[in-house]
């Protein structure tokens, strides 16, 4: 890597983790003083292409597997690891506009439905979680990241949608949160990798255990994330 | 035939080399994405549906938001060049922000005003029924919102650096300040409006954060071209790139139909 | 301030460099004024105010008891509803449209149609002899012919008040005469008052009823030529070469004149009908008997006075033409002249020019 | 004093009305944002360490990439209006795109030019060790990218607006094309180059999409105030705002201070 | 071809609308030239030519020696690096910049410093009596004071050929006398030819040593004042009044002169030193013996030849004086003119107008 500091770890995180990167580093420089982490902080695709073209990253955390999987293939990274998973929700506003109760609800033509792109992990598996439920919803947009989505739940403008349970954490009372049935779909996973052309593999490696330790693992929970065993 | 400026002597060396370098900023990406598209899998990546109906939405949109702009900016334009009003300096400034809003505060902004929820929406969905977000009317007035400023300070420039005897003499043959407006304002400044239309235009053809927080992203209602290439970045990067230079193209092509003619008053 | 037609006003106000302009300017319905002074003295300026395009700060316009401007109790009319034309003295033409809709551009802004206005542009399109040019774009004019352009594009308009600055400045010698022509031709079918800035002293007394001389942001003489010429109030006015005016007929070469029976030759055999008869004071010789020679006009006339302005002296000849005729003060001498003394006057057929009235 | 133009006469109704459709347009959505702004908040979400990095950098870089715009955008300018050789069109054309470009994909085209694989980003890396990407110079040439556009047509339009004839005599009276272009060209057209300069240093300012794929989001290196927001907007909706706030209020202060005088040749 | 200084041009272009130019303009170093022509002839079209404004499609122009322009050959200076000055028509001042730093620009595009540009600019705002207006802007300015700054910017700049394009004509009776004699002094210091366009045909007699006349894109006479006047080629030409110019040397109102040992008396008694002096043939009174009476100048002269021009007869007078003088063909008949006949002239001293030569 070109990083100008010696002591920097780079680290390029999916921007769906800023708040519990946030967390994370801090815990971090707390056990190992002196090292600096260097936080890029960017949308999955953003991040591989960014890899792609020889950033100067020593640890990748992407929002999904596919997106790993292409960095696996390159040769970009080393061997990823699970860090944590995270399930879904259906999210609808405080004061429950839609009157909707159930995923079946999704269903009704004139709620105003949103749904992540099918082409974006969380969309992904909000249309598997409903071809498995057996409700044909149609929706009124499809947001390109989750993140979008809730803000239009929040706002009220939409009257339901399917996001992470992580965004209720941090969406706070202003959401009404409905669980979905665990066993219709695969929660969504965030693999962590050294980045092959790195210049810190060792350090790489040392960051990625702390992230898999028991402590960094009570940091990522309490930011509503389901532990990495649960799905490994 | 002979007219205006005889020989002219070669341009300066030091202008050419700094205008090479410009170009140079701006062309060197250019090339650069030339040389990633997947040139052989254009075809198949361009021929989905998905493609056809964001493209047929975004010249919808862009140019009905340039239309809008033109309409409302022109005249803006107009009132913060030849009128005296107290505050006016405050609405420049104003009428400046939408270029600096990231565009997903933009758009943001757009849900608290004129949303279903929003101070101004609200009502008018309570009233009416109707709501702007998730409609193409949401897209032609995100875009519009992002692309207006640019041609508003395009035109205003223009308007403060003409010289007012013309409009003087106008005024004096009788013409109303309506009439002066459009018979000898307008032609006199043409090549900045069509300068300030083709900012927004391309402005609101390229937009993208505003749009998809204002009228969200669903297929043939309101994504867009760029929604699309954002939509497919998380999927297959190439497909983006593919999307990408319809857009490249169709404002080439747009801006060679206006040729050298549009843009000089000769 | 009773009077209900004709111009009234009374212009103070400073421009940003501190020029100062303070001035009275009355015309009549019908009459034409002239505007003499030399560079920077404030024509421009004064005219400017008139047709509302530079704010006056103190006086008033009045134009036909209408109150166009008064600054102390608040009326501004704007330019437009003020129904006065100005012709500037830069032209100022629109260049990117037709000589023929510049000059349509008036009767269109009064309400025409396209069609009616061009028909109307058309008529003084014909009247300025401008209709090779009617499709040119006004930008590609030479200079005369952008003043022609201009000059008909302001009478186009129709207006109440007409305002001309400088509008024969840069015509051709042979334009400018028959341009004159057709400028007092066109200006007397008008109703309103007129008024024309020149520094031509010889266009202001053929053109103009009244002549106003302005220096130095004041008006510093204002009558007819003939008051003009008597009197000279300053040493500018004094340099405006005096000319004496007649009026009468001519029929090939022979000029009747209103004034007395005494009939002038003149060389110009082409023109007949009424005429203005211009005859220059220094064209005139006297003599103490009948003079033979080449000189086709002599008569007797009475001497009024004798006045001596330095270098010439000017005599001022009374029956049966009231005319001023400039010698040397050693003419002055040898010949004695003197009040109410009888002389010889002659001058030469060629001296005599005459143009339609 | 008594200057230039007296009465005018009311402005016609018709195009106030559109003036302030148009002013509608923009400001209720700015209304909107002020609306939501957690004001009690503000104290305390503006004060953490990133918003200060972030405020600091986007001032440095909004600004950098405004002047490098107008070094090299008005001699671009000037020889896209002034000159006359083959392709000219192509290169208006072209010099345009970055306008219609998604950010995003913008900033994809940046890294595949001159990144550090880039085709042209390879071999200066490899001769020089010097990488653009993930630098502030790498913000400084994002914003530069999608800003300079703005310039360059602005500039173009009111080079083409302008009459000839004072740049002729200055030549008669010997000056260089080049000074005349220092001498006359540019301060017969001074309002057009503020306003785009003004155009383009606001485009800088929101930049978000390009900044983050070819700079990376680094904070207190390149991480810029849109970059805060958009990081904010995972986390903290509100905090988003207030970032936002800051940028409204910077541009409507650089406004502001522009003030009405500069904005005429008067 | 051969001549080393001064211009040889022949210029022949077409300006987009269909308008013709084809015209041959030699001007030797050290002489001014003087171009005459209707509105619309293309006497600007031709200085823009020469200024290399225009493009000329045939024809070449070459000045000392130097070839500026050549299509056949493919030279086409361009304008900054011709060293010819051109005065517009309709100015093109600096709008925003000062008088001072309008009449700066040509010193300082010749590479002086800014101070040293200023300086060299003080002496020609001196000379142009522009001082009071030095400092502002020149967007202020009246139509007169705008032409004399105008004037001054290009002489200030120092070429080796001067094209000036109306040089005089918004200026004031005053001013212009005034004017025309600060050029003239002024054109004398200049090394190169001058060409100046002017519509008065007296300004092109005082100021010019050859004169061109234009009409219609072509030029349809050349020559000095004299042989113009003496056979006009074109009605055009003919009705610009022939004025006769001597030469000589005046001391309080006594001119003596270069032609003869005839003294001829003026009422200018202020001038003193070199003049031309300028008599107007129908000032010109013939009597078949000595008159008496105020015309204070009179001599016996030959008469050369005698030519009818329709309404007047010319009269051409030989040994003392090379004169012409109009008279009525009627007079021509009684005094029965004609060639070897002597003949008394009598000419009023007011009638006599000098200029410093
Ligand atoms: N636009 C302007 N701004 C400020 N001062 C001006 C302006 N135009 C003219 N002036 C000044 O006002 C005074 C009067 O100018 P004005 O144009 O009225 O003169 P004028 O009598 O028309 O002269 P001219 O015969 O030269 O046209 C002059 O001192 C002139 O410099
Ligand atoms: N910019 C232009 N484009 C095209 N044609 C022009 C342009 N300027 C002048 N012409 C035309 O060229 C011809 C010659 O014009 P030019 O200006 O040379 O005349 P001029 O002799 O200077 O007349 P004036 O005494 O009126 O100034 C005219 O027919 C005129 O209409
Ligand atoms: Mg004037
Ligand atoms: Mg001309």
């Amino acid at each position: 890597g070109s990083s100008s500091d010696d002591n920097e770890l780079s680290v390029f995180a999916a921007a769906s983790l800023a708040e519990v990167m946030d967390e994370l580093v801090a815990a971090y420089t707390e056990t190992s003083p002196g090292v600096n982490v260097a936080v890029n902080l960017a949308g999955s695709t953003t991040l591989k292409a960014q890899i792609f073209e020889g950033a100067p990253a020593d640890v990748v955390l992407l929002a999904n597997q596919a997106t790993m999987s292409q960095l696996v293939d390159e040769d970009a990274v080393q061997a990823p690891q699970l860090a944590a998973a995270n399930r879904m929700v259906l999210a609808v506003p405080a004061d429950n506009p839609g009157g909707v109760k159930s995923l079946d609800d999704l269903a009704r033509s004139d709620l105003l439905i949103g749904l992540c792109d099918s082409q974006v992990p969380c969309g992904a598996t909000a249309r598997n979680i409903l071809d498995a439920a057996g409700v044909v919803a149609s929706p009124d947009t499809n947001e390109p990241d989750v993140k979008s989505l809730v803000a239009k739940i929040v706002s009220g403008e939409l009257d339901a949608g399917i996001v992470y349970t992580t965004d209720l954490a941090s969406a706070g009372d202003e959401l009404i949160r409905i669980d979905i049935d665990p066993s219709l779909y695969e929660p969504n996973v965030y693999p962590v990798a050294v980045v092959t052309d790195g210049d810190k593999p060792a350090e790489a490696q040392l960051f990625i255990d702390f992230v898999l330790s028991e402590r960094g693992q009570s940091v990522l929970a309490a930011s509503g994330f389901l532990p990495a065993e649960e799905v490994n | 035939m002979a007219e205006l400026g005889g020989p002219k002597g070669p341009a300066p060396k030091g202008l050419i080399a700094l205008a090479v370098l410009g170009a140079a900023v701006i062309l060197l990406p250019i090339v650069g994405l030339l040389a990633r598209t997947p040139w052989s899998r254009l075809g198949e990546l361009l021929g989905k549906p998905i493609v056809g109906d964001a493209l047929r939405l975004s010249l919808i949109t862009s140019f009905a938001a340039a239309g809008i702009s033109l309409c409302l900016g022109l005249p803006l334009a107009w009132i913060l060049s030849r009128t005296r009003f107290w505050g006016r300096s405050l609405l420049r400034a104003f009428v400046t922000l939408p270029m600096v809003l990231p565009p997903v505060v933009g758009g943001a902004a757009l849900l608290f005003a004129l949303g279903r929820r929003g101070v101004v929406g609200e009502p008018i969905y309570d009233l009416t029924g109707f709501a702007l977000p998730f409609s193409v009317w949401g897209v032609i007035l995100a875009n519009t919102f992002v692309a207006m400023p640019f041609l508003v300070l395009t035109i205003e420039a223009a308007l403060n650096n003409t010289d007012h005897r013309q409009e003087a003499a106008a005024a004096t043959l009788g013409a109303s300040r309506l009439a002066v407006f459009n018979r000898v304002t307008v032609p006199m400044i043409r090549p900045s409006i069509l300068a300030g239309l083709v900012l927004a235009w391309a402005r609101a053809l390229g937009e993208f954060g505003a749009t998809i927080t204002f009228a969200g992203n669903l297929s043939g209602r309101t994504q867009t071209l760029p929604l699309a290439v954002f939509v497919s970045l998380e999927a297959d990067r190439d497909a983006a790139i593919a999307i990408s230079l319809i857009l490249v193209v169709i404002s080439v092509a747009v801006l060679l139909i206006l040729r050298n003619r549009w843009w000089s008053t000769q | 301030m009773s009077e209900v037609s004709g111009l009234q006003a009374s212009i103070q106000l400073q421009r940003s460099n501190g020029f100062k302009l303070d001035v009275e300017l009355n015309i009549a319905a019908g009459t034409t004024a002239c505007l003499l002074g030399p560079n920077g003295a404030g024509k421009s300026t004064a005219v400017g105010a008139l047709a509302g395009l530079i704010n006056i700060e103190g006086g008033s316009i009045r134009l036909n008891g209408r109150t166009l401007n008064d600054p102390s109790v608040g009326i501004a009319i704007p330019p437009p509803d003020r129904k006065i034309g100005l012709m500037f003295q830069d032209y100022a033409l629109f260049g990117h449209l037709s000589v023929e809709d510049n000059i349509a551009f008036g009767p269109r802004s009064a309400g025409l149609s396209k069609s009616a206005s061009r028909l109307a542009a058309a008529e003084w399109t014909h009247k300025f002899d401008l209709i090779d040019l009617a499709g040119r774009k006004a930008s590609d004019l030479s200079g005369g012919q952008a003043q022609r352009v201009a000059m008909a594009r302001t009478l186009a308009a129709n207006p109440d008040l007409i305002l001309l600055d400088e509008p024969l400045a840069a015509l051709d010698v042979g334009t400018k005469a028959t341009l004159r022509r057709i400028l007092s031709t066109n200006l007397e079918a008008f109703d309103g008052p007129r008024l024309i800035i020149t520094h031509e002293p010889a266009e202001a007394f053929l053109l103009a009823d009244r002549i106003h001389i302005m220096e130095n942001g004041r008006i510093t003489q204002s009558g007819t030529a003939a008051e003009i010429r008597r009197s000279p109030a300053t040493a500018y006015v004094g340099a405006l070469a005096g000319t004496n005016f007649l009026t009468g007929s001519t029929f090939r070469g022979s000029i009747t004149l209103d004034e007395s029976n005494v009939v002038l030759k003149t060389s110009d055999t082409t023109t007949d009908g009424r005429v203005i008869v211009t005859v220059r004071p220094s064209a005139l010789a006297l003599h103490p008997s009948q003079p033979d020679g080449s000189p086709r006009n002599s008569w007797q006339a009475k001497i009024a006075s004798v006045e001596n302005l330095g270098d010439v002296a000017r005599v001022y000849l009374d029956a049966p033409l009231p005319l001023a005729a400039d010698v040397t003060p050693g003419s002055v001498e040898q010949l004695g002249l003197s009040a109410g003394q009888s002389i010889w006057v002659a001058i030469k057929a060629t001296e005599i020019s005459v143009s339609p009235a």
